[in-house]
């Protein structure tokens, strides 16, 4: 286990200490060292956008505080939730008297943080509402699609909620477009390697040379298929099997794709996927607005890519397209 | 032993309750751990200990030793604040919900005390949406709060019933061994969860058992 | 060796075909396949820039066509230098006019091939200079500084002649620019785990578990120590006690600070490092005025750091601080 | 064998001097990369045929078959535009360089041939900075440039010249056994490269053999 660290323990101060350091000109750690604030939060009035998760997904959670994207994110450790408190104080953090949207993904201790969060948030009379992200397809039956996980669809909703709150929608609308765009999104992940929290010193699941594991979650969570190893362009058939008819995403429609690494696979095999995906897609009659790629939403240096779609109307395409900066995404104005 | 059996006592002054609590827990913490290293990830201990010995020094931190419902408060926060995954929100909802229950009585019965339980249980089921069956804590929660609230009901006076709740706790505990997780992390392993205790359930057990030592002993002090 | 690609002789077609699906909007591929040129080259009058490089470095070179940045690039097969075809036709795709500056990296491959490229333009009459890229410390000492190789120092290099070319700067002053920028950069590696060439199938250099390759080349190229693995606090001072004495920067500098993860060390990682490195150039009395940090200039999967170090004054702060956008690097114009 | 020996060709007609390095560059494909696979990364023979086998496609898409300078000029710039490395600016700065010096020439003779000769060793050396004893094509070229012109200055005919310039470019070839590459990628196994010949080296003999049989093949068949 070759890692660039200190106490093994300690990661998750270390990073934020070299974090805030390295973006002290946009972002601060509030008075919890376990919040990240935009320099630009709690202007008066505006919705405030706030997120939280376990650690080791970098740039997810926090490399998404910025303008025209998220207000404050609560920092868990490695690959587990945030404390109540946290999400609370990012909250607060957040808060510009226009009301708070926590928009965070589906998993058992996030769920029942942001709650206990919340609890403690209305009792100083703060007004919060939350969007759970549920777009890993692989992770349950449609039949049970409120029990599917949040995994890089995030980052778009996160984007959409941004713009509307940046344009200044009101607490209602900034949820009604973070809810329909997770709607509209599906993700489906590949595995090709474990990863090795630095705590722990092994990996706790394995997938051997020459496997891949197709709908595995982001911190390993077992996939619907352990199989061979496929060539890119049959990964990117066998992604889209799962997530265009689940949607349905059809002939005629338009989608925002987002590839990302899951850490250690190379940029260029992340575009090769890209490439395929556009292939399929064209063949589908699908056409492509707005392509992200790159390591988006890790999972440490596991080897694997997830693979996002959006399925756009206008007022969704409008609202992606609107700038923002932030150490994870940049949307140039000019585009 | 020959002592009198009183039916309450003053929140002032029962901070010990959840001293012993936090003593316990220091205790216990290796065996929590080993079980949930079974069909886990081997951290209940540490995670269960590490939050509520920190809730000791924010007891200390306060100008005057707080009162039951504080000290609750205290520890519930400190539970928020200082564990995140599920334990965290889950404990500390429940006695943040005690808390508040008992935060405007003067002393604790039978009656207040059941109610707070109750309260603690609704909270831990809002927050973790668990139901009996799913080898989680709430496995020992719920059959120990209606075995409570059957003997107050029965006429049991408060010691009686809290042994009767304790006896009940146990029984969910054990209870959870055959059960297949469906909830957390050993829901992963399917029937391969099946065969060994709960860490939740026992540390729960563990909770309520002390819970209730404590209150007998203060309503036996007198 | 688990990787998404298709057939390992064509991942670098494989990744142009994705890149450019994915990037049309802001570039695209020259007649010669191999060549990307940024939809805003050639314009009339402004100096043209120009790089390329083997690939398997992504983000880099391609990832760094963009507004502000280089005009045109080269791509080369994995880990080998564009042919000189390529690169003429980079320098053509470049020329608006006002002449073309080719900043690359010190490699003999790419030497020879920027040679005969410059050869083959000059006979078509355009005008070129080329600035060469040797950052890295650790591949020669400095009585022969002329021999080290180039490295992520490069990327400061191109923003702040992209700047200079954007902002109408002859070619004289860009040239100036990029070689006083190239001058006052050191930079040095540490290598934690080999890579893998999808076309070779195994790795052409070892490093063993529990240790790390201090002084690596971005291809594997043997660095001057191979040690235990240390703490990230102690690689932090490794590496500074490399690159501080060398140029020498002292009490008093001002410095950009560029931290490049080489494809599989985790960004948390990355950040952690550079919390070390503050914290040991506040130590010495040196000021940071922006840092970089991220997989800005990769070697595949190959787990390790580089850190870069510029010494700024007042006009390469200014160029530093200048707009950009690209795929690799975006600064926005209102920081 | 009893033909007369000329002293010059024509330029026209004379591009089978490139058609036979072609051919040539296919048959030594294994064995030079099996000696690059020694100290090197055995893909030398694999980039010399892949460069040189391009060419006969550039050369067939012509509306007229070449003469020998713009056949040359095929084959380099073929070189400068399929293979990267090192190879490709060297090799096709050799052939770019002699192309030039030729283009104006009506016929082949020994004195323009020794000028084509230094200045594609000139190019050579102006793109790769290598030295005799670098363990690279230089050592092969150097000797059989100075042994050609050698030859010429001592009076002896053109044929005579290119039999002196090939074994020359041998005697270089193997001298490449004993040195420590200096240059290249084998240049970082130091003491390690000694005692295997350097790749570039040989293919460059092949070369100089194969123009040196072309050349005299042509003076002959008139
Ligand atoms: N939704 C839930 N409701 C109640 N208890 C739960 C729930 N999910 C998990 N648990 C309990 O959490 C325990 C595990 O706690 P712990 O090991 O501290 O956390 P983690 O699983 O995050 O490592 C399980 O033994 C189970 O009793
Ligand atoms: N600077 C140089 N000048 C002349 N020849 C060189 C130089 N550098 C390397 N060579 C030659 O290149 C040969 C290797 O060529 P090849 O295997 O095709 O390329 P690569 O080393 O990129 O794999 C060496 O055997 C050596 O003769
Ligand atoms: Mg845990
Ligand atoms: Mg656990
Ligand atoms: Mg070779
Ligand atoms: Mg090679």
């Amino acid at each position: 286990m070759n890692r660039v660290i200190n106490d093994p323990d300690l990661v998750v101060e270390d990073m934020l200490k070299g974090y805030v350091r390295a973006h002290s000109d946009t972002l601060s750690v509030a008075e919890n060292p376990r919040v990240i604030v935009a320099r630009t939060a709690a202007q008066p009035g505006r919705v405030g956008l706030v997120t939280g998760g376990g650690s080791g997904h970098e740039p997810a959670f926090l490399g998404y505080v910025g303008s025209g994207l998220l207000d404050a994110v609560a920092v868990g450790e490695i690959f587990s939730s945030p404390t109540a408190k946290s999400f609370h104080d990012a909250v607060v953090a957040a808060d510009g008297g226009g009301g708070v949207a926590v928009l965070y993904g589906n998993y058992a201790g996030d769920n029942m943080n942001v709650k206990m969060a919340i609890r403690m948030a209305e009792r100083s009379g703060l007004v919060v509402r939350t969007v759970v992200a549920n777009d890993d397809v692989a992770s349950a039956p449609k039949t049970e699609i409120a029990k599917r996980r949040g995994v890089a669809g995030e980052i778009l909703m996160w984007k959409i909620a941004g713009a509307a709150a940046a344009r200044g929608e009101g607490l209602g609308e900034v949820i009604r477009l973070a809810q329909k765009t997770i709607d509209q999104t599906r993700s489906v992940g590949i595995g090709l390697s474990s990863c090795i929290i630095p705590a722990v010193g092994k990996a706790n699941f394995t997938i051997p040379d020459g496997q891949m594991e197709v709908g595995i979650g982001h911190h390993g969570e077992p996939g619907i298929q352990v199989t061979h190893i496929r060539s890119a362009h049959d990964m990117a058939d066998l992604m889209l099997d799962i997530i265009l008819p689940d949607l349905p995403i059809l002939r005629g429609d338009e989608v925002a794709v987002l590839v990302s690494g899951l850490g250690a696979t190379p940029l260029m095999e992340q575009y090769i996927l890209y490439g395929e995906l556009s292939r399929r897609l064209d063949a589908e009659g699908v056409g492509i607005q707005r392509p992200f790629v790159g390591n988006l939403f890790t999972s440490l240096e596991m080897m694997g890519v997830t693979v996002t779609l959006l399925k756009l109307d206008d007022e969704l395409r409008d609202l992606l397209a609107a700038p923002c900066q932030s150490v994870g995404l940049s949307v140039g104005g000019e585009r | 032993m020959s002592q009198v059996q009183n039916q309450s006592l003053p929140m002032r002054g029962a901070a010990y309750i959840v001293e012993n609590l936090i003593d316990m827990m220091a205790l216990q913490r290796a065996y929590l751990s080993e079980i949930d290293g079974a069909i886990g990830d081997g951290d209940h201990g540490i995670n269960m200990s590490k939050g509520f010995s920190q809730a000791r020094t924010r007891m200390a931190g306060r100008a005057q030793t707080p009162d039951l419902a504080a000290a609750l408060d205290d520890l519930a926060m400190t539970l928020l604040e200082g564990i995140g995954g599920s334990m965290g929100p889950l404990y500390g909802g429940f006695f943040l919900a005690m808390s508040e229950a008992l935060s405007t009585q003067g002393e604790l019965n039978a009656k207040n005390f059941g109610a707070a339980l109750s309260s603690g249980v609704d909270a831990v089921q809002d927050v973790g949406s668990a139901q009996v069956g799913d080898k989680t804590l709430i496995d020992t929660l719920i059959p120990a709060r209606d075995a409570y609230h059957a003997a107050l009901e029965a006429g049991q006076p408060f010691a009686a019933a809290l042994d009767e709740m304790v006896a009940a706790a146990k029984q969910g505990q054990e209870s959870t061994r055959m059960l297949q997780a469906r909830l957390g992390r050993a829901s992963r392993l399917g029937e391969r969860s099946i065969g060994v205790l709960d860490a939740g359930a026992t540390s729960c057990y563990f909770i309520l058992e002390s819970l209730a030592q404590s209150v007998k002993q203060g309503l036996t002090a007198q």
